[in-house]
């Protein structure tokens, strides 16, 4: 005995109401008659009886709206006497609808599976670390209240600070997180910049590598972070700086303080005779024009990069406890930035170019340090840095080595001496050289001999 | 190493396109090519010039302007066992042929349960630059590129122009191929027995470090000079030249946007939902942790393409638009 | 020769007889169809040709298995008269991998190349192009193939219609344009559609033999379709058949059938090709009395088995989801 | 044509300027020494003389560089080769 259901008629059709009957209890229909108006929330539409039987009673009232498969008659079998009762459902009639939502089980509480807290409630529970799924609701129907939710908050607070504090520091009192790139940030951890110290921005306001690197190239990882009291709630931007004047004082002073904390240094000095020269240089430069002038410090930095190209070992960074060679000599170059700043950009390929081009190199070098528009990889690559504070009155250099580098070269200043040579003692103009090395790089006798090639390489100026 | 030296001869990128086809045709004759005015006329871009007269006008056919009509010929060929190469004169009357492409091209492999395959080339005319103006100056290849179940190519160079289309052919699958309107004119040296290319790969045109360009077709040559202007002030670009749209090759770009950090994305197409679009999106997926500053695009201006040359130029991708973008992120 | 049935005789009987048994074939099918789709077994859209038997059967006494079919979404009764196996059917219609589709094509988009049988088409004359592109395959490499391209009165609206119909004329190529015009496309009846709504008169303008055919007869359709693909297979050229038919049921499974009113749909019943065949040969006593009602539960009996077979087919695995989209090109 | 102490005095405050923008070039007493006042290092100094050298078209070697110590000696020394 097949039943009459509500048929799917469209794609999207889960549900139809019924509109009206064609047929009366009782009638007998064929296959193909016309039992049904049904309206498919587009339009109405008879729907056909796909069997022969008599209608027997109507289980639906025309205006309820039913989902697809959904049992509207039962039909009797043609041949039958109409029974009373209904006959039990026949297995092969669809029961189950093949759409639509499932029938409910009828009402029974299930402890402790809240409704939902609306999102508000429980963005609040989740910014005081309170487990909702804990709590036994005071509300209407067992719904967890906002009251709910700070008593269990104070609850479980171990002493009675203001609620504030025990939250993770609130992200409402920590300062604005600090834009920076994502590559920013990756570098910043490789290298054990933190991010918050990095003062200098961008054009665009926000921390890119160029910044984290300048950090990196003169500061230290941060001493450890101050406690969160210590930070004044509402830090004061310092104005931004012009781009790539260097790090700043706090900066300089982390990427020094770890230098000294994990670079064992060692240090070797010697004085060297600079008449060759100082000769050499006073005779060519009689020949240059003023712009083509070449200063004594170019000449220093040229010997020390063929120098460096010599001894690569010294030419290089300490990463993750080994060695690694720089692709080539990059000298970096201290330049003291008036206001107290302090980067040391690089030189690219310093070893390749002649002479007179080391000097223009220095000279666009520190003109554009100290008006804040290096670029981003004279910041980055260093592979060996020289610190001449000749010009500053000091005879002897002793520094600091900046990480990852593994060497620095200091530079005093030209000094006349009195200087034997074949038992003759005469008055040299000379110059104070100071390597400090990385010791877990290299030993002492590495940076000998970089100093004697040094020496050797400044006696044949012509060479330079 | 002393390489023999290479014969060659200085071509342009129509007559290597034109050898490809006369290759193609000489080599197979399952290959024919149909389109509007390909055989008397010789091509609306002199493309098939000659070659109506070396291999017929069984070979070389002459169409009606019927677009939805001949593409879906080249389609029904196809599945029958032919190699038609289809040429719409230009990809803004390939939008009377998308639904042949789109739902009879394309998907029909992927409907049939893999029954059916259509091994067809159409060949289309992109792009601006020639006062055409809006409906003769669309860039519409990104649309292409959104379709599963077809390739898409954008010869820029003359080896591309030459090599691309006998892979295309040999392809199980429909291949497009987009020749930039104003590359046709473009000459110089091509070796004498150039061949086959790879039509899979992206390719790096230009070595760099600061920065990655990405580009393909009529805007590579911007995006090269662009290139040089920034290598006088120092930045080094590196410049890929995508070539196949579909599928994109990302390893290529992706591993010059890790070297490089910053990366800009120069498309003749209209910005929004454009091929830049999907290449940036991509690069912020692989490569976010690499990115010193946001994937800047370069693209058309929004608008239909006006006719005023100065209002056209200055609608469309120009080097300068490309050196003040790589600028902005190298910063 | 006194004998009632010559030889000859007795074949065309058969013949007569295996027409009506491959007409009702189609009804109980389809009429099966509109159950499983009341009862959400079948889901999309679902279109069935009930009362446009004749047409499919008829045209396709005339085809050999060389020839090509081009059908539209209104295709069942097309496939299963062209021989595609009716499990193969009804199982693609409840999306299983051992539909004649993987699944993946549904009612619309039923493939079967083992009888070059090329899919059904959602897209009104869709498939013209297509089915001109095959013809002209097949006459560019010589073989003797016809193929036919079924579409509807609603085609004739498109531009694909004009194009491909010029086109084929043009190049004479081996097509048999079979226009199933049953008075509506979708809800628009002809005469609100075309201004000239003789068909097959527009049809000859094109420069191609064109005949209107009485739809609801099978053997006139017979007799008309051999007429046409002899004249094509012969080098004729193209050829139009107008199969004048109509459909008694709805659009598709969801129309609630507002644009035609019962009493015509009743006149159109009296001409059921079905019946129509079965009472010439009740007269001729070929069709003994009970001959249809075994003839009829043989075929349900079918239809149910390819039912049941269709319920307990597997799907097809997710994983297999991209597969098809590009060939799969040897390892 | 001989420069007056005047326009020397001027050539030498223009040229310490453009090295050191903010410095306070007026007061600067005429005995001072230049390069320890506006902390000018050996290449501040060459660009001092680059631009006394551009500005009065006078030639001056580096051994003239004690005479430019401070804001007189360049005076003198301007001066004196000018005549």
């Amino acid at each position: 005995m097949a039943d009459f259901t509500m048929p799917s008629l469209g794609a999207d059709m889960d549900a139809g109401t019924l509109v009206e009957w064609l047929v009366r209890e009782g009638d007998t229909v064929h296959r193909g008659d016309p039992m049904a108006v049904v309206d498919t929330d587009k339009s109405a539409i008879e729907v056909e009886s796909f069997d022969d039987g008599v209608v027997e009673r109507f289980l639906v009232e025309p205006g309820a709206r039913v989902a697809v498969g959904t049992t509207l008659a039962s039909l009797a079998p043609l041949d039958d006497a109409p029974t009373k009762v209904p006959a039990a459902r026949s297995p092969g009639a669809a029961t189950t609808p093949a759409a639509g939502p499932p029938a409910r089980h009828g009402h029974h509480r299930r402890p402790h599976t809240p409704r939902a807290a609306p999102p508000p409630l429980r963005h609040h529970a989740a910014e005081l670390g309170v487990d909702l799924t804990t709590l036994a609701g005071s509300g209407p129907d067992g719904t967890v209240t906002r009251a709910d939710v700070d008593r269990a908050a104070r609850a479980s607070a171990p002493s009675p600070l203001p609620l504030q504090r025990r939250a993770e520091p609130g992200a409402a009192t920590r300062p604005r997180p600090r834009r920076a790139s994502p590559y920013a940030r990756r570098l910043a951890a490789e290298l054990g910049v933190d991010l918050a110290s990095v003062t200098e921005v961008g054009g665009d306001g926000a921390v890119h590598a160029a910044q984290v690197l300048g950090a990196a190239s003169t500061a230290v990882a941060p001493v450890p972070p101050p406690p969160p009291a210590a930070t004044s709630p509402a830090r004061v931007e310092p104005p931004p700086k012009p781009r790539g004047t260097g790090a700043s004082r706090t900066t300089i002073a982390a990427l020094m303080s770890r230098a000294k904390r994990e670079i064992p240094h060692y240090y070797v000095a010697t004085t060297v005779d600079l008449g060759p020269l100082t000769e050499w240089l006073r005779r060519s430069n009689r020949e240059r024009g003023v712009s083509e002038r070449i200063l004594p410090a170019a000449a220093l930095l040229k010997a020390t990069a063929l120098t460096a190209r010599d001894h690569p070992e010294l030419n290089g960074f300490w990463v993750d406890r080994a060695f690694v060679p720089g692709d080539d000599v990059h000298l970096g170059v201290a330049v003291h930035v008036r206001g107290g700043a302090l980067v040391a950009p690089a030189i690219h390929r310093t070893a390749d170019l002649t002479l007179p081009e080391v000097m223009a190199a220095l000279r666009d070098l520190v003109a554009r340090a100290r008006s804040g528009r290096l670029r981003r990889a004279e910041l980055a690559d260093p592979t060996l840095t020289v610190t001449d504070l000749g010009d500053q009155g000091v005879e002897e250099v002793i520094g600091v080595i900046y990480p990852p580098q593994v060497a620095l070269l200091g530079i005093g200043r030209v000094v006349e001496r009195p200087w034997a040579m074949d038992g003759l003692i005469g008055v040299r103009p000379t110059v104070r050289l100071t390597l400090s090395g990385d010791h877990r790089a290299t030993d002492g006798a590495a940076g000998a001999r970089f100093l004697n090639t040094l020496e050797e390489r400044l006696q044949h100026p012509e060479a330079l | 190493m002393t390489s023999a030296t290479v014969a060659v001869r200085e071509t342009t990128y129509r007559e290597a396109m034109r050898d490809a086809l006369r290759e193609a045709l000489a080599e197979d004759e399952r290959v024919f090519l149909m389109g509007e005015d390909v055989g008397r006329y010789g091509g609306c871009f002199a493309v098939s010039l000659g070659l109506l007269e070396e291999f017929g006008p069984e070979r070389v056919r002459d169409t009606p302007l019927s677009e939805s009509g001949f593409v879906g010929a080249g389609v029904g060929a196809a599945i029958a066992g032919m190699r038609p190469i289809v040429e719409i004169m230009t990809v803004n009357f390939s939008l009377l042929a998308l639904d042949q492409i789109l739902n009879n091209a394309a998907t029909l492999q992927h409907m049939s349960g893999g029954q059916v395959h259509v091994p067809l080339v159409i060949r289309m005319t992109t792009g601006a630059g020639r006062q055409l103006a809006a409906q003769h100056s669309h860039s519409l290849e990104g649309w292409y590129a959104h379709i599963p179940g077809i390739k898409v190519l954008a010869p820029a160079t003359l080896e591309d122009a030459r090599g691309m289309l006998g892979p295309a052919l040999e392809d199980p699958d429909p291949v497009l191929l987009f020749e930039h309107g104003t590359l046709y004119n473009a000459s110089g040296p091509l070796a004498e027995d150039a061949g086959p290319v790879d039509i899979q790969r992206a390719v790096v045109r230009r070595q760099g470090r600061d920065l990655t360009l990405i580009s393909y077709g009529g805007s590579l040559p911007k995006t090269l000079a662009a290139a040089e202007t920034l290598a006088a002030d120092g930045i080094e670009a590196e410049v890929v030249d995508l070539r196949v749209l579909r599928p994109l090759d990302d390893a290529t770009f992706t591993e010059s946007v890790r070297r490089t950090h910053r990366a800009v994305v120069v498309d003749e197409g209209w910005r929004s939902g454009s091929l830049s679009a999907e290449v940036s999106a991509r690069i912020t997926e692989q490569c976010f942790y690499d990115l010193d500053s946001p994937v800047l695009r370069v693209c058309s201006a929004e608008v239909p393409m006006p006719y005023a040359r100065h209002l056209e130029e200055a609608a469309l991708p120009q080097p300068e638009a490309i050196v003040a973008a790589a600028r902005a992120v190298v910063g | 020769m006194t004998a009632k049935q010559t030889p000859k005789g007795t074949r065309a009987a058969a013949h007569r007889s295996d027409l009506l048994r491959q007409m009702t074939r189609i009804r109980v099918f389809e009429e099966r169809c509109v159950e499983l789709y009341s009862a959400g077994k079948i889901r999309g859209f679902l279109h069935v040709a009930v009362g446009e038997e004749a047409v499919a059967v008829g045209v396709m006494q005339a085809l050999t298995a060389d020839d090509a079919i081009v059908s539209t979404y209104r295709e069942h009764g097309h496939a299963l008269a062209r021989g595609v196996p009716m499990d193969a059917v009804m199982a693609e219609m409840f999306g299983k991998a051992t539909g004649c589709s993987r699944g993946r094509g549904g009612s619309m988009h039923l493939f079967d190349v083992d009888h070059r049988f090329y899919g059904g088409n959602a897209i009104v004359a869709g498939g013209l192009p297509l089915a001109i592109g095959l013809a002209l395959a097949d006459k560019m490499r010589a073989r003797p193939a016809v193929t036919v391209c079924f579409f509807g009165d609603g085609a004739y609206a498109e531009g694909e219609f004009h194009e491909c119909v010029n086109l084929a004329a043009l190049w004479q190529l081996p097509v048999l344009f079979a226009c199933e015009n049953n008075l509506y496309a979708m809800g628009t009846a002809l005469e609100r559609a075309q201004a000239e709504t003789d068909l097959a008169l527009r049809a000859a303008s094109y420069g191609l033999a064109s005949w209107p055919v009485d739809g609801m007869d099978v053997l006139a359709v017979e007799k008309a379709a051999r007429h046409a693909v002899d004249r094509i297979r012969g080098g004729g050229g193209p050829c139009f058949l107008e199969l004048r038919t109509y459909r008694f049921r709805a659009h598709s499974m969801y129309d609630p059938e507002r644009y035609r009113d019962k009493a015509e749909v009743a006149r159109w019943r009296e001409r059921d090709p079905i019946e129509l065949l079965a009472r010439q040969l009740t007269e001729t006593g070929e069709l003994a009395t009970d001959a249809r009602e075994a003839m009829a539960a043989e075929l349900a009996t079918e239809v149910e088995a390819a039912v049941t077979t269709a319920e307990e087919a597997p799907l097809e695995p997710v994983e297999d989801l991209t597969r098809f989209v590009l060939s799969e090109v040897g390892p | 044509m001989t420069i007056t102490p005047e326009q020397a005095r001027e050539m030498v405050a223009r040229a310490v300027r453009r090295i050191v923008p903010d410095a306070d070039v007026g007061s600067v007493p005429d005995r001072a020494d230049l390069r320890r006042t506006f902390e000018l290092d050996s290449l501040d100094f060459l660009s001092f003389v680059e631009l006394l050298v551009k500005e009065s078209g006078v030639r001056l070697d580096e051994d003239d560089y004690p005479d430019l110590a401070t804001v007189a000696g360049c005076a003198d020394l301007l001066a004196r080769r000018s005549a």
